[in-house]
């Protein structure tokens, strides 16, 4: 990274102009990330209804189960590790139209794309924010769902940690199908269709340690897996998506 | 340091059935300006994007430096600065906040070097406004104050011009004259003519 | 104004140039197509006429020769997708984005074909034609990682684009296929007690156990006959504006 | 001969696990035979077109 700023402070060398006083060294590639990071976060706070929404959808769909299945504790405790899953999974999904949607309108994607810094690491950065705006707030509320649904509070721990690891997966995961309906204009349910089979073993191993987590089981296998597949997730997915973003571009 | 040129050699580019650039071929030393110029559909915004490797053309390369842009696109991009048809501007942020976002991850920026490029563009006045607010003409100098920003040797402009009074049309020519006096090269696509003639520019007609 | 579309990957020099793939598959495709009607019709009379019923599930033992060779297919075809997209995206050789368009209508049928014949012998030996047995259950998800493929295909505009984008989602899939199913069979064992159904015993005698093989290599060499028709009609879509399009169709 | 069809009582699963099996297998043949016509037929209609056209 470092062996950039001199060769690019060497080309402007002849071309520095007496205008730009502070001369035109690179910025290195982790600055880079940290300011893209910066930067999404800040839009999202000004722009609140995209941080609320899929928040308001996980409580709601947590909520229509009582309603639908029965009000009696015991019976929604044991549909609560699927209800909350699926309902994340899904709160998840809808956040994921946000992801790319607008850098790719407004010609954001394409001034990352010719930056001069690796895509990867800027994207990796650019799905960091999603997670920690849409991810991380869904574990935050998670615990309220699960009380509604009846479930002890001594489980709440253990279900907030599977929901944290598991929507980063989560985000790593839809960001790949997220880039790749860039190019299309009407994508429509194509986004679930791509991402859902994708996300299945989160599903699994996210449920599996929830359902631990209530009834007071060993939970780290499970939550072992899912971190796994987060540590997979956070070295591929966004090469993968890079990948499908310069495709977006061609 | 011998000073970097662009060569293109013999371009050809499809879109699907459409043979959109076919055996494009120039050079342009440094201190040079190339006009590309077109009607609707000739395929000038594919050559910009073609030429910042965007997009892989069929046959041909793009030499910058005498070395195919192609072995380290990284290297080649960090010497360039491509202005689309969207300024890459957030209607979310003030002005000021977009390009140090936008500029910030390309080279390091100092409050001092970002008031002057946006007294350059004339955007003093309003600055601290969010882009929402402004009009199509005002982002355009934004982000001409952005482009201006990038001390970078290759400037490619796909009409620059778009949405700009007489006065932003003025702007953009003294832009231009100032990278090429600095030794920088520039392509530009424009249909129409710069209001202030650039010396050194050469025209690249493309046909439908 | 006929110029040649270039071909712009000379190593591959005569397998990367499409009026010669044309010819080529014309030329191959009935040499695989035949074999597979023999392999297949001499499998079938095999496993339905020759073999002896199975000591456990008696006739209903024979849906495997066309189970298991419907399951092998929608395997195979999609690491053969994946093959050939990552050709593709990696040496931007437009013939491997056509085999891997070719491949994807056919792999879904076959996915299709093993979701139906399992859960029909399903029936008879589980008492239910659907069990969330790690098999079926990963057969399905496949399915619908071809039915995203598709979608995706469909989704573009532009052929370029459409390989490109589609082409990177096969090989993202290929890679979660593994991870696909090993949750699933991790998921299952904690729910169920192993499955009862055992497809191709070890201990199979050969009388039923060389249709099995002839229904397999009948199934195989069929999707190459059939990948070679379709890689015709994808060359030609892909090349439609080319000069030896004129030549190859005649007047 | 009846026998053969009876499959040992499984003839209820056995023979439409073989027809889906036909379907499909008859469906790839026609289907790409179809495509492979239909590219054809396109491509000579767009060459047709070109000659007219220039």
């Amino acid at each position: 990274m470092n062996m950039r700023g001199p060769a690019l402070g060497e080309l402007a060398g002849a071309a520095v102009a007496a205008e730009v006083s502070s001369g035109g060294r690179g910025a290195p590639a982790l600055e880079a990330a940290q300011l893209t990071l910066r930067r999404d976060l800040t839009l999202a706070f000004r722009k609140r209804s995209q941080l609320v929404q899929p928040l308001a959808f996980f409580v709601m769909v947590t909520l229509l189960f009582p309603l639908a299945i029965s009000p009696e504790l015991s019976r929604l405790r044991e549909v609560a590790p699927g209800v909350l899953w699926v309902a994340a999974l899904l709160a998840s999904l809808l956040a994921l139209e946000f992801l790319f949607r607008d850098d790719a309108h407004d010609g954001t994607l394409e001034q990352y794309a010719l930056s001069g810094h690796s895509l990867t690491w800027l994207l990796g950065a650019k799905i960091t924010a999603h997670w920690l705006l849409t991810g991380l707030p869904l574990a935050m509320i998670a615990p309220l769902s699960a009380l509604s649904l009846g479930v002890p509070l001594g489980a709440v721990p253990g279900i907030v940690a599977s929901i944290v690891v598991g929507t980063l997966a989560l985000s790593l995961i839809g960001s790949i199908s997220a880039a790749l309906t860039l190019g299309i204009k009407r994508s429509g349910a194509l986004l679930p269709l791509l991402t859902l089979p994708l996300s299945l073993p989160v599903l699994i191993f996210g449920a599996r340690a929830t359902e631990l987590a209530i009834r007071g089981g060993p939970l780290l296998p499970p939550l072992e897996l899912l971190a796994a597949l987060a540590v997979l997730a956070v070295t591929l997915a966004p090469l993968a998506a890079a990948t499908a973003v310069r495709i977006s571009l061609e | 340091m011998r000073e970097p040129t662009l060569e293109v050699e013999n371009l050809h580019l499809w879109r699907g059935d459409r043979h959109v650039l076919r055996g494009v071929r120039f050079a342009l030393a440094p201190g040079e300006c190339l006009q590309v110029r077109g009607a609707n559909g000739a395929g000038k915004t594919s050559l910009l994007r073609t030429l910042c490797g965007l997009m892989y053309p069929e046959e041909g390369r793009v030499l910058f430096d005498g070395k195919d842009v192609r072995v380290d696109l990284r290297t080649f991009h960090s010497k360039l600065a491509y202005l689309g048809h969207e300024p890459a501007l957030k209607a979310d942020l003030t002005a000021r906040e977009n390009l140090l976002y936008w500029i910030g991850i390309r080279r390091r920026l100092s409050g001092a070097a970002l008031d002057a490029a946006l007294g350059r563009v004339g955007a003093e006045g309003w600055c601290d406004r969010l882009v929402r607010t402004l009009s199509a003409g005002q982002r355009r100098r934004v982000a001409l104050a952005g482009i201006a920003l990038l001390v970078v040797p290759l400037w490619l402009l796909d009409e620059p011009t778009a949405h700009l009074d007489t006065q932003g049309q003025e702007l953009v020519a003294t832009l231009i004259a100032e990278q090429l006096a600095r030794g920088g090269m520039v392509v530009t696509a424009l249909h129409h003519e710069l209001p202030r003639v650039v010396d050194n520019t050469r025209r690249l007609e493309l046909a439908p | 104004m006929a110029t040649a579309r270039p071909l712009n990957w000379t190593w591959f020099h005569r397998l990367g140039s499409p009026p010669y793939i044309y010819e080529l598959a014309a030329r191959l495709a009935p040499w695989f197509g035949w074999p597979a009607a023999l392999a297949i019709v001499g499998g079938l009379w095999g496993g339905l006429v020759l073999a002896p019923p199975d000591y456990q599930q008696g006739d209903g033992f024979r849906i495997i020769y066309v189970h298991a060779p419907s399951a092998w297919m929608s395997l195979m075809v999609y690491t053969t997708m994946a093959v050939a997209a990552a050709t593709g995206l990696i040496w931007r050789m437009k013939i491997a984005h056509a085999v891997a368009a070719s491949c994807a209508p056919i792999g879904a049928s076959f996915t299709l074909a093993a979701l139906v014949t399992g859960a029909l012998w399903g029936q008879p030996m589980w008492g239910t034609y659907w069990e969330w047995d790690p098999r079926l259950t990963s057969e399905l998800i496949l399915f619908f990682l071809y039915l995203g493929y598709l979608g995706l295909r469909a989704g573009f505009d532009d052929t370029q684009r459409a390989d490109r984008a589609s082409g990177l989602l096969a090989v993202v899939g290929v890679v979660n296929v593994p991870i696909i199913h090993y949750s699933v069979t991790w998921w299952n064992s904690l729910h169920q007690a192993p499955s009862v159904m055992r497809l191709a015993k070890p201990t199979m005698p050969p009388s039923m156990l060389v249709p099995l093989l002839l229904m397999l290599l009948g199934f195989t060499l069929f999707f190459v006959a059939i990948l070679l028709v379709r890689l015709r009609a994808e060359v030609l879509n892909r090349e439609r504006s080319a000069s030896w399009v004129r030549e190859v169709l005649g007047p | 001969m009846r026998e053969f069809f009876a499959m040992g009582g499984y003839a209820a699963y056995v023979w439409p696990a073989y027809a889906v099996t036909l379907a499909v297998v008859v469906f790839n043949i026609v289907s790409a035979r179809r495509s492979l016509a239909r590219a054809r037929e396109e491509a000579r209609r767009r060459l047709s077109m070109r000659g007219e056209g220039s």
